[in-house]
């Protein structure tokens, strides 16, 4: 059996390793954080039946839980991991020849620390280690958004820099009312004895807690942050940002508000901030003429509509939401991943420099209009199912305002692909643009040639457009796993509060 | 209403003044160094406030010497390795944004937030 | 007028906020710990063996939070780097006679006892308030005397990477040894306890907070030395 | 006791306070440094000597060496805005 504690260790050990790599042969160490992320998903694979059966719960430093720390992997823990995993596993291919310039060694450690963050996040069991991890995350994203080193890139990342430490502050403070009031860091053990604190220590903490997790779960009036992070980050970090970072910070605020502070008033709270988000992130990627801006201000939108399924607190709308979780990672990973090629040929950030751009680059325009239908939710793709599930789910649980606000959900779809469907337009144009026209590939050839990117960056991309066809005969197995993470989730609930 | 003015409460209330007035410096000056100055005084206060959540009524430190026997009460180590683990992180985060501010100014030549356009919030 | 509604506003947030924090701020504090503090108190010289207990805490029973910590500053040493990349000299800029013959003479005498100091306090974390981290970052104040006051121009940066690796891999290590042992989990207690008190003692903490100490010296030095001497922008 | 606490945090108040109220970043540094050494004393007060020294060393100590280079970096001069040196 696989300790799950490896998950994390191994790409930590990798990490240091590439460091010593880096000093002599940098050429190395995208390959080896490659290979250190195949192994890791490879085990976290073989972790799956196992935890099927029952949680497997990793005792640290050989005392058990309250005292020490834990890791507590259950089939949600499990589920968003190998969401993790595999899409960063996509991405680190796409990274090969993406990231071609000199720091490229660095890049592969930060690569890997952002996912060590994430997967110590969604596994441990122990508050003040969720902080820590959350950190790790944090700076490793506020870094990556730098990467390029000019100016955008250094103020939206000084921007996340203020806004995320402000919330990881916050955070802090929600852990020092939580063990001034119980004497204890576990989870668990918090949850099992959060009644004896008096209600305004419990709502307090709650405030504090769901400010700082949200900063970086990018919530409404949270996420002034996010489009300048994610637009002026490298693609395939916006891919990582996009995909999965905010979607882990997303559940594990959800996860900790149903353990720990299960109050009504905070579930309508974060429905209502959520269908806000979806029509704020919708109407604003609407009026967007910059590629990553407008995918940046989507996924706001999308989040969005995952916190409002969440929020809602019945399981059907749960698994819907972790349905369109998966369906999210790996639409807007494609999307940004395809644009990072577009704008390396064209040069240019611009949605109208883009027109006819389909012709020159076929793969990757067929695979941003299959994305963007699986995004919008259009039937026979991996989208419909879970944004369908999502709306039924909404609808059913019966309440006037669940109605209303799905109603202005699918007045945000509406929003959604209008803009999509312009930027499709821009693509298959048949009168291309300068920028276009102009476009070289490496090898140099004429104007008519494909511009295709290099065939290491396509073949991620084909993977997640296959899965976004193809997801739909795996919707059996992956709704099981979605069933028992819904499962893991509510047997946190004792009950929820007035 | 009296206020029992222990070395406990007296901790509490400076530490979220503390919070307060860090997070009153980041939104009021404009300065990014400032700024940052004032994330280092919140963090202050946010450290403060975890170590006082271990405050043993006359506790000593926790840590045994032949001098004093195990009669007395020790204070709570464990949110004091919280408060190394936090002031590290915040070390690390203020060496990080200054890092980023001194590229930033030599693109710009300005630390001033009203002056750069992406910094507005 | 703004200004006024932000006030108004501000100060009704914060009348909130303070009424539901008096519930908090205002109770006593306990006579005893609460039974995680009590349990650690309990245990100290027949589980973790570290007269320190805040070190065992840091160490043993925390000591994944401790790991995360590590790379916390590793990363934010790494984001340095990857900004301003390579370091540079530390030179005497222009106009600037450079340090004076005092801040020379006293940093030739001082930063070698910054060397020591901060190795006694690395070594004695487990008995005494210190260990890893304030004796890494007393050794790197020291190496940075020593690149004020002009005796050290160059930063090894290969060793300094050299040694941030190895400790990290030392400190996983040491952890896996525990893993793949008797006691089956990562960072388990597994040398010999010794004499309470002494200063060989309270097996594997010392031994980590060693790595740590060496860990933190290499990456705050690196960091803040490639940070003072990066001179790229000099002519803007 | 309790009045040694009560002093002390009162200093820190007031100087975190004044840093609102001053014009250029080198002096809030000094007076942040201060904040830091400050908490550092509260933290040997109320039992918690492994909190006292490491917040000395990286609070006090590392964190004001950074914010200097960072200052000089970005004025040219540690001491004065205008950048004339300060031999």
């Amino acid at each position: 059996m696989v300790n799950p504690i490896m998950l994390i260790l191994i790409p930590l050990l990798t990490v240091f390793l590439i460091n010593l790599v880096n000093i002599k042969w940098p050429k190395f160490s995208a390959g080896l954080s490659f290979l250190a992320i195949a192994l890791t998903t490879g085990m976290a694979f073989t972790l799956l039946p196992e935890v099927m059966q029952a949680p497997i719960e990793v005792v640290i430093a050989g005392t058990k839980a309250p005292i020490g720390i834990n890791l507590l992997i259950g089939p949600l823990g499990l589920m968003l991991s190998l969401i993790i995993l595999v899409t960063s596993l996509l991405v680190s291919m796409y990274s090969f020849s993406y990231i071609s310039d000199e720091r490229k060694g660095m890049y592969s450690g930060l690569f890997l620390l952002l996912i060590v963050g994430s997967l110590g996040m969604v596994m441990t069991g122990d508050i003040f280690n969720l902080f820590v991890f959350f950190e790790i995350l944090c700076i490793s994203s506020y870094i990556l958004v730098a990467y390029q080193r000019n100016e955008h890139s250094l103020e939206a990342s000084i921007k996340y820099l203020l806004l995320g430490s402000i919330g990881s502050l916050f955070l802090l403070i929600s852990i020092a009312i939580l063990y001034r009031g119980l004497g204890t860091l576990n989870i668990a053990d918090i949850a099992a004895r959060v009644g004896e604190l008096p209600p305004s220590t419990r709502i307090a903490a709650a405030a504090f807690f769901t400010i700082g997790i949200g900063v970086e779960a990018a919530i409404f009036p949270l996420n002034s942050w996010l489009p300048d992070a994610h637009s002026s980050a490298p693609s395939s970090i916006s891919a990582m940002l996009s995909g999965f970072v905010i979607e882990v910070a997303l559940v594990v605020l959800i996860k900790i508000v149903f353990s720990l502070f299960a109050f009504a008033a905070l579930f309508w709270l974060l429905a209502v901030v959520g269908v806000v988000s979806l029509l704020i992130g919708e109407f604003a990627a609407y009026r967007q003429e910059n590629i990553k801006r407008m995918l940046a201000y989507s996924s706001i939108g999308q989040v969005g509509l995952i916190l409002f399924a969440l929020s809602l607190g019945t399981e059907a709308a749960t698994r819907a939401a972790f349905l369109q979780i998966i369906n999210h990672a790996a639409a807007k990973s494609a999307l940004f991943l395809v644009s990072g090629y577009m704008i390396i040929r064209t040069g240019s950030y611009q949605i109208a420099d883009y027109r006819g751009i389909a012709r020159r680059m076929p793969v990757s325009g067929f695979v941003f209009f299959l994305a963007v239908l699986s995004l919008v939710g259009v039937p026979p793709l991996f989208g419909f199912f879970s944004k369908f599930s999502i709306v039924m789910a909404a609808v059913s649980s019966g309440s006037t305002g669940a109605t209303v606000l799905t109603g202005l959900v699918l007045l945000g779809t509406v929003v959604e692909a209008a803009y999509f469907i312009r930027v499709l337009q821009h693509f298959y144009q048949r009168e291309p643009a300068k920028a276009v026209t102009a476009a070289r590939s490496e090898r140099g050839a004429g104007a008519e040639s494909s511009i295709e990117a290099p065939i290491a960056a396509m073949l991620p991309v084909l993977a997640f457009a296959l899965f976004l066809t193809g997801g739909v005969l795996l919707l059996g197995s992956i709704t099981g796993l979605a069933d028992a993470a819904v499962q893991d989730l509510f047997a946190r609930l004792v009950s929820v509060l007035a | 209403m009296m206020i029992p003015l222990s070395i406990h409460t007296i901790l509490n209330i400076g530490s979220f003044g503390l919070l307060v007035i860090g997070l009153a410096i980041i939104f009021t000056k404009r300065n990014l160094i400032t700024m940052v100055i004032g994330l280092n005084v919140a963090d202050v206060g946010a450290n403060i406030l975890l170590v006082n959540a271990g405050f043993v009524k006359d506790g000593t430190a926790p840590i045994f010497t032949t001098a004093v026997g195990s009669a007395q009460a020790m204070s709570d180590p464990v949110p004091q390795a919280l408060v190394l683990t936090s002031i590290v992180i915040g070390f690390g985060i203020t060496a990080l944004a200054l890092a980023l501010i001194v590229k930033l100014y030599r693109r710009r030549t300005t630390l001033d937030v009203s002056k750069i356009r992406g910094l507005k919030w | 007028m703004r200004k006024v509604v932000t006030g108004l506003l501000l100060a009704g947030f914060l009348f909130y906020v303070g009424s539901l924090l008096a519930g908090i701020f205002l109770v006593d504090a306990p006579e005893q710990p609460r039974i995680v503090g009590s349990t650690i108190l309990a245990g100290a010289e027949d589980e973790a063996g570290a007269a320190n207990t805040v070190t065992s805490v840091v160490v043993l029973y925390r000591g994944f939070d401790t790991l995360g910590e590590v790379t916390v500053l590793f990363l934010a040493a790494s984001g340095i780097a990857l900004l301003f990349g390579h370091a540079g000299k530390a030179k005497i800029k222009k106009g600037n006679a450079g340090p004076g013959f005092i801040l020379r003479t006293g940093g030739r005498l001082l930063y070698p006892f910054f060397f020591l100091f901060g190795l006694y306090v690395i070594i004695h974390g487990h008995l005494s308030p210190g260990g890893g981290f304030p004796g890494g970052v007393i050794v790197a104040t020291g190496f940075f005397v020593a690149l004020l006051t002009g005796d050290r121009v160059n930063i090894p940066e290969g060793w300094f990477a050299l040694c941030e690796s190895l400790a990290g891999v030392g400190f996983i290590g040491l952890g896996l040894v525990g893993l793949f042992g008797e006691a089956g989990s990562f960072l388990a207690q597994v040398f010999p306890l010794g004499d309470f008190g002494s200063l060989v003692s309270a097996g594997i903490i010392p031994f980590i907070y060693a790595v740590i100490g060496v860990k933190v010296a290499a990456e705050l030095s690196g960091a803040v030395g490639r940070f003072y001497t990066s001179d790229e922008g000099e002519t803007l | 006791m309790s009045y040694v606490v009560l002093f002390l945090m009162g200093v820190l108040l007031v100087a975190a306070a004044s840093i609102l109220f001053l014009k250029t970043p080198i002096q809030a540094v000094i007076v942040m440094s201060v904040v830091s050494l400050m908490a550092s004393i509260l933290f040997l007060f109320i039992a918690a000597p492994d909190v006292a020294i490491t917040e000395a060393a990286i609070g006090s100590a590392m964190t004001t060496i950074i914010f200097v280079i960072a200052i000089e970096k970005t004025t040219g001069s540690s001491f004065n805005e205008k950048g004339e040196g300060d031999a």
